[in-house]
């Protein structure tokens, strides 16, 4: 298992720069109409605010000339908590599942320079937070509390804890069936159930040749 | 890394053992242990001698510090210091855990030296969290842990370093935005492929 | 283009939402998925062709931001099917670790022919790195999983699977629901595909 | 390789110990110990010498995000030693107290191996280009990856490009420049370790501010893996 580190192939950061930011449009863009859903014209018209998604925005230079970004008023509100050092309590998924990493992309556009430290001072502020429920299994397992990093970070505690406990009562190191296998007996059940009595199931995937070299 | 690598690891630590047979010394690649004499006392990895205690064919002397008097002070000196206190044997869990559950009767009053190095642990590992919280909001991407043993550093592993490594990546991402306003967007993969770089490979075909 | 399109990438992006969804072993290779979205590349490229050559040809560069937003998402379309298939691969190479190098009857239709191919490569090029470690000396991978804690272990059978020939020529007869005291490393490959249950 | 294998107590009980040692070529010792200077007897390196080096190895190469340098000569000599005292033992009772001790024990060298191998492995497999790619820069003597590695590197690469080839990449237009490079997935150098020094190091940068650290004998730090990447590659700290 490897850390967040996204790469060209990564799933995570395809899905975080599908995510939608609302734009200003400056000038007149020809033939880019259908950017604005809620227009009729062949082009984009200036004054107009259009939702783009991450995936272009990020190939747009900071001051080019067509569009203003704009900065989405979840970083503005959590600037209080941040300052008074309160953030823990929020509920950083409800604002948004991805709020670290949209806010990253979003960083350079932000001329007020704030949602690089707000993301920054935020996690910094929680990383507590999450050491302790990750200690503490059920508790403050509330949805939307945390974001996607979040999560991420305190299921990998939560697996440490297991590990640990499991330890604790000896039962951590038996050889177990594969992970694959086993849902994949699992469905092969499911359909054996579902299918006709007595069906044939001399022809298991894994009864044959089982050499593993 | 499961604490079974950490168990592996920490069954290389020698402990004596009283065997009730007599055997030449066998010359592991480890290193060569025995003879073994019956009756006598030898030094032999843990694994052995978890293994042999299995087959009842020794006791297990439990090391020196594997006693009530001595766990009392090191826990008393824990909750004192600031800092982390050198432990006896730096694979104390490992070792407690092993002779513990393998040869409970070759240890007096293991119930209570159970509770006690749990003790130990749980009091090093909420220090470990304090330290954390103080390292991270002290702006730091370095922090020193001596004797921190091995399943100790296991307890905030992988969250305390994958979190150090989110937090530094929005810090530089935080600073290179403020140092450079005009930055392109940056994209995930690295290459600054701006607007204006495609111009001349668009179209190529 | 008419005004009810989506914006471009969506089918791409859909293709990635739904394998993410799936479970942990494959679901069937989506061709009509992968056609769309190679579709949409090819067609976005040929506009963009076409009207760059009125681009290079004029001082024209009222066209520049639609060829910029349409390059951006022929890129977008491409990692999005790319990304698709990376993590198919990721899936196609955990079977070789955990079936080992048959794939299972029942999986196989899910997966595509250059991904069968891919599979028995894969499980080729690794059978052969396994031998040549060492000089030639050879190393099973797929095997010692575990820290190793005592030679024999007790297991359960869970299927009939009947003879097992041990390393010095004794044969245990595996039938459902025996328990069997064996040489851990030899077995370790029977509880992983689910025939032994490895019990105290 | 030539190698005469250590003797193992099974067939050689009165062997003292530090007899037990591998007669390897002087080129395989140095190897290790680094060619300062180029006298022909160098030291002879043990059994015992040749696992606690791969036993570092291992972990180091569990906690790097990187692929470290190969070790297949030691990983060569051990693999040897327990194909030899299998050799030795196989007329050996199976409830011998020596054939169960020594099978424990090999069991757990194998054990190592495998879980060192494997740990490469998935490095080669997540960034195949980028290893392959910076290997082309190194002298023969530095190359991360061992030949078996390489060649199967090789093998791999080319796999994925055609599986992606027939499926996509061929009836996409052409790439651009930039493209493949883009594409090359490359470890994250920045990940944060947990270090231990072997020896007293003097001035260990720890921060993006060029803050300076002593690092003494015994210490741990975690710490950002690229700033004591040098210090794992020449023994005088190890990953925790």
């Amino acid at each position: 298992m490897m850390n967040y580190f996204p790469n060209y192939y990564s799933i995570e950061d395809i899905f975080v720069t599908q995510e939608k930011v609302e734009c200003k449009v400056n000038t007149r863009l020809q033939r880019l109409g259908f950017l604005d859903a809620g227009a009729e014209t062949e082009d984009l018209e200036p004054g107009r605010t259009i939702n783009l998604p991450l995936w272009y925005i990020k190939e747009l230079k900071v001051n080019n000339s067509y569009f203003t970004i704009g900065v989405p008023d979840i970083y503005k509100n959590v600037h209080k908590a941040v300052c008074e050092a309160e953030t823990t309590h929020i509920e950083l998924g409800r604002l948004h599942p991805y709020f670290y990493e949209f806010g990253r992309y979003l960083t350079p556009y932000d001329r007020n320079h704030v949602i690089g430290r707000i993301i920054f001072e935020t996690l910094r502020q929680r990383v507590r937070h999450l050491l302790d429920i990750s200690k503490n299994d059920g508790e403050s397992k509330r949805e939307h509390r945390l974001d996607n990093i979040e999560s991420k970070l305190h299921e990998a505690g939560l697996r440490t804890n297991t590990q640990y406990i499991n330890w604790l009562q000896m039962s951590g190191n038996h050889i177990r069936i594969s992970q694959l296998v086993e849902e994949h007996q699992k469905k092969r059940k499911r359909a054996e159930r579902s299918d006709d009595e007595g069906g044939d199931d001399t022809d298991t995937p894994t009864s044959k040749k089982r050499s593993t070299m | 890394m499961d604490p079974s690598i950490i168990e592996f690891i920490g069954e290389k630590s020698m402990i004596s053992i009283i065997p009730n047979f007599s055997n030449e010394p066998l010359h592991l690649v480890y290193g060569s242990v025995g003879p073994f004499r019956a009756g006598f006392p030898v030094f032999v990895p843990l694994w052995l001698a978890t293994h042999l205690r299995k087959q009842q064919k020794c006791r297990i002397v439990p090391p020196e510090w594997m006693e009530l008097e001595t766990l009392e002070e090191i826990k008393e000196e824990e909750k004192r210091s600031k800092f982390f206190t050198k432990m006896p044997c730096e694979h104390y869990m490992v070792v407690a855990q092993l002779v513990m559950s393998t040869a409970p009767d070759d240890v007096p009053r293991c119930e209570e030296l159970r509770t006690i190095i749990k003790d130990i642990f749980d009091i090093r590992e909420s220090k470990l969290r304090t330290s954390i919280d103080a390292f991270i909001k002290g702006e730091g991407t370095y922090a020193k842990l001596d004797n921190l043993t091995l399943l100790e550093i296991h307890s905030v592993r992988p969250i305390l370093p994958y979190s150090l490594d989110h937090i530094a990546r929005y810090q530089r991402m935080a600073t290179a935005s403020q140092r450079d306003t005009s930055m392109l967007g940056l994209n995930t993969t690295g290459s600054a492929s701006g607007t204006g770089s495609m111009s001349n490979s668009l179209f190529t075909q | 283009m008419s005004r009810s399109n989506r914006m471009f990438g969506d089918n791409a992006f859909n293709l990635l939402k739904d394998l993410q969804r799936s479970s942990q072993t494959i679901p069937a290779f989506d061709d009509d998925g992968v056609r769309q979205v190679l579709e949409e590349i090819k067609a976005i490229f040929e506009e963009n062709v076409a009207q760059a050559s009125n681009y290079n040809s004029s001082a024209d560069r009222s066209l520049w931001p639609l060829l910029n937003y349409r390059h951006a998402a022929l890129q977008r379309n491409k990692r999005c099917l790319l990304a698709y298939l990376y993590e198919r691969m990721q899936r196609i190479k955990a079977m070789r670790w955990e079936f080992g190098p048959i794939i299972p009857n029942d999986i196989k239709p899910a997966l595509c022919e250059p991904e069968v191919q891919f599979f028995n490569n894969y499980s080729k090029s690794l059978a052969a790195y396994m031998r040549s470690v060492g000089d030639g000396q050879g190393i099973d991978l797929t095997g010692n999983l575990r820290p190793p804690k005592s030679l024999y272990i007790e297991v359960r059978c869970v299927e009939n699977y009947g003879k097992f020939e041990l390393d010095d020529g004794e044969v245990v007869h595996l039938r459902k629901n025996s328990q069997h005291y064996l040489p851990r490393a030899q077995v370790e490959p029977l509880v992983r595909q689910g025939i032994l249950q490895h019990i105290t | 390789m030539s190698t005469r294998e250590i003797m193992s107590d099974s067939e050689n009980v009165e062997q003292a110990p530090n007899e037990h040692e591998l007669s390897t070529e002087a080129d395989l010792a140095r190897a290790y110990e680094g060619d300062d200077d180029d006298d022909e007897d160098a030291e002879p390196i043990t059994a015992q010498k040749v696992l606690e080096i791969l036993e570092t190895a291992w972990t180091n190469e569990m906690f790097a995000p990187e692929l470290l340098q190969h070790q297949s000569d030691m990983l060569e000599l051990m693999m040897s030693q327990v194909a030899h005292m299998e050799e030795q033992m196989k007329d050996l009772d199976k409830n011998d107290f020596r054939y169960v001790v020594h099978q424990m024990e090999l069991e757990r060298i194998r054990y190592i191996m495998a879980s060192y191998l494997r740990c490469r492995l998935q490095k080669i497999e997540a960034f195949t280009q980028y290893i392959i790619n910076q290997d082309a820069t190194y002298d023969a003597a530095d190359k991360r990856l061992s030949p078996e590695e390489a060649k199967y590197a090789q093998e791999f690469a080319t796999n994925v490009d055609e599986y992606f080839s027939k499926v996509a990449t061929r009836y996409m237009p052409n790439q651009q420049r930039g493209e493949a490079e883009q594409r090359i997935v490359a470890p994250n150098l920045m990940s944060h370790v947990f270090l231990k020094a072997n020896v007293a190091v003097s001035g260990v940068i720890v921060g993006v501010d060029d803050e300076e650290v002593d690092l003494t004998p015994g210490s741990q730090h975690i710490i950002p893996y690229q700033l004591v990447a040098d210090l794992i590659q020449k023994n005088q700290a190890k990953l925790i």
